[in-house]
C-alpha cells in the first residue's frame, strides 16, 4: 500500500538531488534546472499531503498548481536574465559572473 | 415639467460643456467652441429665468399689484406655494445605508435670483469672449474653463448642503487659479495665479473649520437647518458667533475684503472676460452670498460689527487707492473691492436685503464695465488710460454702454447702483452713523475715480503715461517686489488707430447695459421694492418714510455729483492732476505697502521656526544617520569576506541558515 | 488532364499491371483512394468494435487482459497511421501535381497507387546515417518523440460515439500537453544534429510551434467553455443541435490557421523552408529516422483536421437512418461520417498548401503574438459571454 | 499494483533526476529533466489528481524544458563544466541535510487517497483560492513583461 511516507520520502530525495544540482552545477542554466527539480519536489510534497490528509479543502493541490505557476514565471525571468548575462559576459557559467565579490 | 424639476441641469449643463470642450475642443474649427459654450449658457439662462418665474409665482408675499398699491400687509399675507422653498434631494456619499451627505438643491427666492444673475452675466461674458479671445492659442480651453467656472458658481448658489457648497467653492478657487494664469507664459500671470490661489485657500480654511464645527454642533450640513430657530437654540450664541466669524473669513478671502484683498488686483493678469467673470458673476459674489446664507449665525454676538467695519474700511480704502492707478482694469478692480465692501457694510448694518440687491445690481454693471474695458483694450491695444486716444470718437458704442455702467457705479439716478447703494447707506445711517459717513466718503471717491477714468480714456488724446515712465526709469526697490508694476503692459504700436469692437461684443455690452437699468428699477421703491420683498428671508422690509428716503437720495446723489464734478473739473483741464509727491504715489500704487508687509511678515513668521529645525536636523538627525553609516562601514569590513561572488556558495549559506533555523526549533 | 501532352519517354517501360500512362483514368484513381479509405475504415471498426468484442467474448476485459486489449488496439492504430501516411502522401503528390498542371506519381500500381508503399520500402532499406558531430542518443530519440507525440493524440479522438481509447475528462488538457510535446522532437532533432542549418531550423520551428501553441490552447479552452466539458466525446455530444463552427466562428478560423502553423504547412513552413534552410531541422536524418518524422507529419495532417471536425463540425454526427445508436452498424456509419468530414478538411489543407506562398519569419511571429493571441482571447471572452446569456 | 507502479515511477524519477543534475551534456540534462517531470505527472495520477497531472505535463514537462532547450541553443552552452571538488562535498552535504527535512516514514499511515476531479479543483481554484489565482495571473503577466523587457535587444 502506498502511503504518505512513500511520497514524502521521494519528495525529500528529489529535493536532495535538486540541492545537489544547485550546489554543484557551474552552468547557470543547469542551476535553474536544478531549482526546477526543487520546486517540483515541493509541489509533489504538497500534492501528496493534500491527497492523503486533506480530502476536503484541496489547498495542497491548489498550492502545487501555484508552485508550477511560480516556477514558470521564475524560469522565464531567469532565462531572460541569463540571456543578458550571455550578451554581456559571453558565457553563462558561474566563473563568468563571479566579479561581485567583497 | 416645471423649471424647478429641471434645475439640476443648470449647473450640470455647463459642466457637461466643460467635459465636451476639454475632450473635443481642440478639434473644433474656428470660433465654434466659443459659440457652443455660449449656446450652453443661453440654455442655462433660459432655464434659470424659468426657475425665477416659478419662484416668483410660488413665493409668499409676492403680489406685484398689491406691492405697487402699497399694501404690504396684504401682499405678505398672501400664501405662496406650500412647497416653497423648493428642495430637490439625491442620496450621495451614503455609507452603509445611512443617509450620509445628501446632494441637495435648495431654491428659495435668493437662490433663484442669484442663479438668474449668474447665468445672465455669464452668458454675456461668454458672448463677449467669442470675439475678444479670438486668435488666442488655447481658445477652446478658455471656454472650457469659463464653463466649469460658471458651473461651479451655479452649483454653489443652488447648493442646499454646505458640504456641496464647499466643493463648488473649491472648484471655483481652482478655476480662478487656472483662468488668472490663463496666459501662463507671462511670469506675472503665474505669480498672480499663485497669489490668488494661496490667499483664497488660506481664507477657505475658515470655511472648512466653520463648516466642520457646525457639523459637530448640529450633525448635518443642511442649509435649511441653519435658519431654524431650534438649531440656533441648540448651538448657543458663542459657538454661532465663532462659526459665523470663521465663515466670514472665508468670505473675506473670496470677496477680497481687507486685509485679504491682496490677490484681486493681481488677478487682472487674466484676460479681461475672466476679470469680468470673477468680479461680477462668480468668485467675489460667492463670498457675499455665503455670508448672506450664514446670516442667522452672524446675528449673534458682535460679529455683525466686525462685518460692518471690515466692509466700510474696505470700501473707503479701495476707493481712495483707485485714483492712483492708470491701468483701466486695476481701477475697476479697486472699484470691485470697494463695492464689495459696501455689500459687507450693508450686511453688517442689518441691511441684508439691501446687500443682496447691491450684489445683483453690481454684478450687472460691473460685468458691463469690465466687458467695456475689454472692448477698450481690444480697440486701443493698451490698458493704460493715458495712452488711450479719444475713444469716444472711435468707439461710440463702447462709450455709451460704458457710461451707463459708470453712472450705475457712481450711484447716479436712475441707474442700478443708485438704488442699491442708497438702501445700504440708509441702513448704515440708522444703525451706525459713523459708518454711514465712511460710506458717503467712499461714494465720493467712487464718483471721483470713475469720472477720472472716463475723462482721461474717452475724451483726452493719448499721452505718455507718467506712471509707466516712472516704473521704467526709476527702478525703485518698491517696484521689484510685486509682480505687476515691474513689467508695465506694452504701449500700443506706433500709429495705432482705435476701432470699434465686433458685433457680438457690442451685443453683450448693450444687453448688460439694459439689465443694469432694469435690475435697479426692480428693487427701487418705484416698484415697491419688488426684488427685496421677493428675497427677504425674515420679516417684511420696513418701508422708509418718504421724507427720509428722499433726503437719503438727495444726499447720495449730491455726494456722487460732487466727486464726479471735481474729477471732471480737474482732469478735463489737466489729466496729470493732482501732482502728488512721489512717496504718496508710490505708497498708493504699492497699495500702502500692504502686500510687502504680508510678504515680509508672513515670511519671517514662517522662517523663524525653521532655523531651530535646521539646527536639530544638522546636529541630531544627520548625526544619527552618520552614525548608522559608520556602524555599517565597520560591520561590513568583516562581513564583506562572506561575499565570494560564487553562486553556489550563497546557496550553501542559505541552506546552512535553513538548517540552523531547523535545529533552533523553527518548524 | 487529357489535354496536357505527355512528353514521350523512350526509355520508360511500364512494368506493373500493364498501366499505360498515356491514358487518363480518373475512375481508377478514385478506386485506389477508395481502397485505402476502405482499409482505413476496416481498421477503425476492428480497433474500436472488433477487438473489444473479441476480448469481451473471451472474458479478458479486465486486469492484464484489458492491458492486452489496449495494446492490441494501439498496434492497430499504428497500422492505421501507416495507412493514413501512405494515403495522404499519395494524395498530396497527386493533388499538388494536378494543381501545378502535371501528373503526380503514376507508374507503380493503379494510377500510381502503390508508389508510396515503394517509397516507404526504400526508406526502410536505406542506411540510417548518424553524423559524426551528432549527439547520438538525442539524435535517435528525436524522431521517436515526434512520432509518439503525434500518435498519442489518437488516444482521445472519438471516431464514433464511444469509439475512443480514453474518453477522459481531461481530454482537452491532454491534447494541449501532447501537442506541446511534438515541439520536443523538432528541437532535439535540430540541436543534436550538430548542423547549423538544422539548429536554425529547429529554433524557428520551436519558436513557431510554441507561439502557435498558445492560440491553439486558447481555442481549446473556448470550445471547452462553450461545451462545458473537457472531454472530446462530451464536446461532440454538445453539438447535437448546432455545430460549433457557427457560434464559434472566430475561434474556428483561428484554429484552422494555428493548425496550419502547428503542421508547419504552407504558409507557415519555415522550419523546412527548402530554399533557405535546405529542409531545416531534419536535414541530417535519413532512412527510418526520417521516415518517422515523415510519418508524424502526415499523421498530424490527419489528426488536426479530425480535431476540427470534433470541435466544430459535430464529430461523428450524421443521419443514422433508423439504426440503433450504439450498435455496430451505427458505429460504423458514424465513423464513416467522421472520416468523410475529416477528408474534406484534409483536402482544404492540401488546397491551402498548393496555393499560398510562404510568410516571412518575423511576420509569422508578429502574426501569432499580435493578431492570433488577442483575437483568440477575444473569442474566449465572447464565447463565455454568449454562453452566459444563451444557456 | 499501485505500489508497484509507485516504485517503478519513483525509481525512474530518481534516476532521471540524478541524470538531470549530473550529465555534462546540457541537451541530455534537459531531456532527463523533461522525463523526470513526465514521471512526476504519473505520480500525480497515482495521487488521484488527473488535472494536476495534466498541468504538470503541460507546463513542467513540456513548456519548461522546451524553454530550457531554447536558452541552451541561444547561449551555445552544450556542455556544463564538471563540479569543483568542494562543490561536490557541499552538494552531498546539502543533499544529506535536505533528507533531514524530509525524513519521510515509509509505510506509515493508511493509504487512503481522495481523488480530486478537475471540476472540483477548478471550482475550488476559482472560489476558495480566487485571490491567489488572480495574484498568480498578475505574476505571470509581470513575468512576461519582465522577460520581454530583459531579453529585448536595446538599440545601439
Amino acid at each position: 500500500m502506498v502511503t504518505l511516507g512513500h511520497f514524502l520520502l521521494l519528495s525529500g530525495l528529489l529535493m536532495a538531488i535538486g540541492l545537489y544540482g544547485v550546489l554543484t552545477r557551474r552552468n547557470l542554466i543547469a542551476v535553474l534546472m536544478s531549482v526546477e527539480i526543487l520546486l517540483n519536489a515541493a509541489a509533489l510534497a504538497f500534492a501528496s499531503v493534500a491527497a492523503f490528509r486533506d480530502p476536503s479543502l484541496f489547498a495542497g493541490q491548489v498550492f502545487a498548481l501555484f508552485i508550477i505557476v511560480v516556477a514558470a514565471a521564475e524560469l522565464s525571468i531567469g532565462f531572460a536574465i541569463l540571456l543578458n548575462v550571455y550578451r554581456t559576459h559571453g558565457a553563462v557559467t558561474d566563473d563568468a559572473i563571479g566579479e561581485m565579490r567583497g | 415639467m416645471s423649471y424647478v424639476e429641471l434645475s439640476y441641469w443648470i449647473p450640470l449643463l455647463p459642466a457637461l460643456g466643460f467635459v465636451l470642450l476639454v475632450l473635443f475642443g481642440r478639434s473644433l474649427p474656428g470660433r465654434s467652441s466659443g459659440w457652443i459654450a455660449t449656446a450652453v449658457m443661453a440654455v442655462v439662462a433660459v432655464l434659470s429665468l424659468g426657475l425665477l418665474r416659478d419662484v416668483i409665482l410660488a413665493a409668499p408675499g409676492w403680489d406685484l399689484a398689491a406691492l405697487l398699491g402699497g399694501n404690504h400687509e396684504e401682499a405678505l399675507a398672501k400664501a405662496g406655494s406650500p412647497d416653497f422653498p423648493f428642495r430637490l434631494e439625491w442620496t450621495w456619499l451614503a455609507i452603509r445605508g445611512e443617509a450620509g451627505i445628501p446632494l441637495v438643491i435648495y431654491i428659495d427666492a435668493l437662490a433663484a435670483v442669484v442663479t438668474a444673475m449668474v447665468a445672465l452675466a455669464s452668458l454675456f461674458i461668454h458672448l463677449f469672449s467669442i470675439g475678444y479671445m479670438h486668435g488666442e492659442e488655447r481658445y477652446p480651453t478658455f471656454f472650457a474653463y469659463l464653463q466649469l467656472f460658471s458651473a461651479a458658481m451655479l452649483a454653489f448658489v443652488l447648493a442646499g448642503n454646505f458640504f456641496h457648497s464647499l466643493l463648488a467653492w473649491e472648484v471655483m478657487g481652482l478655476m480662478s487659479y487656472l483662468l488668472i494664469g490663463f496666459l501662463y507664459k507671462k511670469k506675472t500671470a503665474q505669480q498672480a495665479q499663485k497669489k490668488a490661489f494661496i490667499t483664497t485657500k488660506l481664507a477657505d480654511l475658515g470655511f472648512m473649520l466653520g463648516l466642520f464645527w457646525l457639523y459637530l454642533l448640529i450633525g448635518n450640513f443642511d442649509l435649511a437647518d441653519l435658519a431654524s430657530e431650534q438649531t440656533l437654540a441648540l448651538i448657543g450664541t458663542g459657538a454661532a458667533a465663532a462659526v459665523g466669524l470663521l465663515v466670514f473669513v472665508a468670505a473675506m478671502g473670496k470677496s477680497a475684503q481687507f486685509p485679504l484683498h491682496v490677490w484681486l488686483l493681481d488677478a487682472m493678469e487674466g484676460p479681461t472676460p475672466v476679470s469680468a467673470m470673477i468680479h461680477a458673476a462668480t468668485m467675489v459674489a460667492a463670498g457675499v452670498y455665503l455670508t448672506g446664507r450664514f446670516y442667522p449665525l452672524l446675528l449673534h454676538g458682535e460679529v455683525l460689527w466686525v462685518v460692518a467695519w471690515v466692509g466700510a474700511l474696505t470700501a473707503l480704502f479701495a476707493a481712495v487707492l483707485a485714483p492712483a492707478y492708470a491701468d483701466v482694469k486695476k481701477i475697476l478692480a479697486w472699484s470691485t473691492v470697494s463695492q464689495l465692501g459696501y455689500m459687507f457694510l450693508g450686511l453688517g448694518v442689518f441691511g441684508w436685503a439691501a446687500a443682496m440687491f447691491h450684489l445683483l445690481a453690481h454684478a450687472f454693471f460691473k460685468a458691463l464695465l469690465f466687458l467695456g474695458s475689454g472692448s477698450m483694450i481690444h480697440g486701443a491695444k493698451t490698458q493704460d488710460i493715458f495712452e488711450m486716444d479719444r475713444l469716444k470718437k472711435y468707439m461710440p458704442w463702447t462709450y455709451w454702454t460704458f457710461l451707463v455702467g459708470a453712472l450705475a457705479l457712481m450711484g447716479i439716478p436712475p441707474f442700478a447702483g443708485f438704488w442699491s447703494k442708497d438702501l445700504i447707506l440708509h441702513a448704515a445711517e440708522e444703525h451706525a452713523r459713523f459708518l454711514w459717513l465712511v460710506g458717503l466718503t467712499a461714494a465720493f471717491f467712487t464718483a471721483f475715480y470713475t469720472t477720472r477714468m472716463i475723462v482721461i480714456a474717452f475724451h483726452k488724446p493719448a499721452m505718455p503715461s507718467p506712471w509707466k515712465a516712472a516704473a521704467w526709469t526709476q527702478g525703485a526697490p518698491w517696484l521689484n517686489l510685486g509682480p505687476n508694476e515691474a513689467e508695465p503692459d506694452p504701449s500700443p504700436p506706433e500709429g495705432h488707430r482705435p476701432h470699434e469692437s465686433g458685433a457680438e461684443m457690442i451685443a453683450a455690452l448693450l444687453a448688460l447695459a439694459v439689465l443694469s437699468l432694469v435690475v435697479g428699477f426692480w428693487g427701487s421703491p418705484v416698484f415697491g421694492y419688488g426684488l427685496l420683498t421677493l428675497v427677504y428671508w425674515g420679516d417684511a422690509p420696513e418701508l422708509l418714510p418718504a421724507a427720509k428716503l428722499m433726503a437719503g437720495y438727495v444726499t447720495g446723489t449730491l455726494v456722487a455729483l460732487a466727486g464726479a464734478g471735481l474729477a471732471a473739473y480737474w482732469y478735463t483741464a489737466d489729466p496729470l492732476r493732482p501732482r502728488a509727491p512721489v512717496w504718496l504715489t508710490a505708497a498708493l500704487q504699492r497699495r500702502l505697502y500692504l502686500d510687502e508687509f504680508f510678504y515680509r511678515a508672513l515670511g519671517a513668521l514662517a522662517q523663524a521656526p525653521t532655523y531651530a529645525l535646521e539646527l536639530f536636523d544638522r546636529y541630531v538627525v544627520d548625526a544619527l544617520v552618520d552614525l548608522v553609516g559608520y556602524l555599517s562601514l565597520v560591520a561590513s569590513s568583516f562581513l564583506r569576506h562572506l561575499q565570494s561572488g560564487r553562486f553556489a556558495v550563497y546557496a550553501l549559506y542559505m541552506l546552512l541558515g535553513a538548517l540552523a533555523l531547523y535545529v533552533g526549533g523553527v518548524r | 488532364m487529357s489535354q496536357i501532352p505527355i512528353p514521350e519517354d523512350r526509355h520508360f517501360r511500364p512494368r506493373l499491371l500493364g498501366y499505360d500512362p498515356q491514358k487518363s483514368r480518373p475512375w481508377l484513381e478514385r478506386t485506389v483512394y477508395s481502397a485505402y479509405v476502405f482499409v482505413f475504415w476496416l481498421i477503425v471498426i476492428g480497433t474500436y468494435a472488433g477487438v473489444p468484442a473479441l476480448f469481451g467474448a473471451l472474458g479478458w476485459d479486465s486486469g492484464w487482459g484489458f492491458v492486452l486489449m489496449r495494446t492490441l488496439q494501439v498496434v492497430l492504430l499504428f497500422l492505421l497511421s501507416a495507412v493514413i501516411a501512405l494515403l495522404l502522401i499519395l494524395l498530396l503528390r497527386k493533388y499538388l501535381g494536378k494543381v501545378q498542371e502535371r501528373y503526380g506519381p503514376m507508374h507503380y500500381g493503379p494510377a500510381g497507387g502503390i508508389q508510396t508503399v515503394f517509397d516507404a520500402l526504400k526508406l526502410l532499406a536505406k542506411e540510417d546515417f548518424v553524423p559524426a558531430a551528432a549527439d547520438v542518443l538525442t539524435f535517435r530519440l528525436a524522431p521517436a518523440i515526434t512520432f509518439v507525440a503525434s500518435f498519442a493524440m489518437f488516444a482521445v479522438i472519438p471516431f464514433a460515439s464511444g469509439w475512443v481509447l480514453a474518453d477522459t475528462n481531461v481530454g482537452l488538457i491532454y491534447l494541449i500537453a501532447v501537442s506541446t510535446l511534438s515541439a520536443y522532437g523538432v528541437l532535439l532533432g535540430g540541436v543534436s544534429s550538430g548542423n547549423k542549418w538544422a539548429l536554425i531550423g529547429a529554433l524557428r520551428a520551436g519558436a513557431q510551434m510554441v507561439s502557435y501553441e498558445i492560440p491553439l490552447a486558447l481555442v481549446f479552452l473556448t470550445v471547452a467553455v462553450w461545451s462545458g466539458t473537457l472531454s472530446l466525446g462530451g464536446i461532440v455530444d454538445a453539438q447535437l443541435g448546432l455545430w460549433n463552427f457557427l457560434p464559434l466562428a472566430l475561434p474556428f478560423v483561428l484554429y484552422v490557421i494555428a493548425s496550419l502553423a502547428e503542421l508547419k504547412h504552407i504558409p507557415f513552413d519555415f522550419p523546412e523552408a527548402e530554399s533557405e534552410l535546405i529542409a531545416g531541422y531534419n536535414v541530417e536524418y535519413s532512412g527510418m529516422s526520417f521516415a518517422f518524422f515523415f510519418l508524424a507529419e502526415f499523421v498530424e495532417l490527419f489528426l488536426l483536421p479530425a480535431l476540427i471536425v470534433v470541435f466544430f463540425f459535430g464529430g461523428w454526427h450524421g443521419p443514422l437512418f433508423g439504426l440503433e445508436p450504439g450498435s455496430l452498424a451505427a458505429g460504423a456509419l458514424e465513423s464513416l461520417y467522421f472520416t468523410a468530414k475529416t477528408a474534406v478538411w484534409v483536402w482544404i489543407f492540401l488546397w491551402i498548401r498548393a496555393t499560398l506562398p510562404r510568410y516571412r519569419d518575423d511576420q509569422l511571429m508578429e502574426f501569432a503574438w499580435k493578431a492570433m493571441i488577442p483575437l483568440a482571447l477575444f473569442g474566449l471572452v465572447l464565447a463565455a459571454y454568449l454562453r452566459l446569456i444563451w444557456r | 499494483m499501485s505500489l508497484t507502479a509507485f516504485y517503478a515511477l519513483a525509481a525512474f524519477v530518481l534516476v532521471f533526476a540524478i541524470l538531470a543534475v549530473t550529465t555534462a551534456s546540457m541537451v541530455r540534462a534537459a531531456l532527463s529533466l523533461a522525463i523526470t517531470f513526465f514521471l512526476i505527472a504519473g505520480l500525480y495520477l497515482l495521487l488521484g489528481s488527473p488535472a494536476l497531472a495534466a498541468i504538470q505535463f503541460m507546463v513542467n514537462a513540456s513548456a519548461i524544458p522546451i524553454m530550457t532547450l531554447f536558452i541552451i541553443m541561444m547561449t551555445q552552452s552544450r556542455t556544463s563544466a564538471g563540479p569543483r571538488s568542494w562543490q561536490i562535498a557541499a552538494g552531498l552535504l546539502a543533499a544529506a541535510a535536505a533528507l533531514v527535512f524530509f525524513k519521510g516514514n515509509v509505510g506509515h499511515g493508511d493509504g487512503q487517497i481522495t481523488p480530486v476531479s478537475p471540476e472540483t479543483l477548478g471550482v475550488n481554484l476559482l472560489q476558495a483560492a480566487l485571490l491567489p489565482f488572480e495574484v498568480a495571473s498578475v505574476l505571470l503577466l509581470l513575468a512576461m513583461v519582465g522577460a520581454i523587457v530583459l531579453a529585448r535587444r536595446r538599440a545601439g
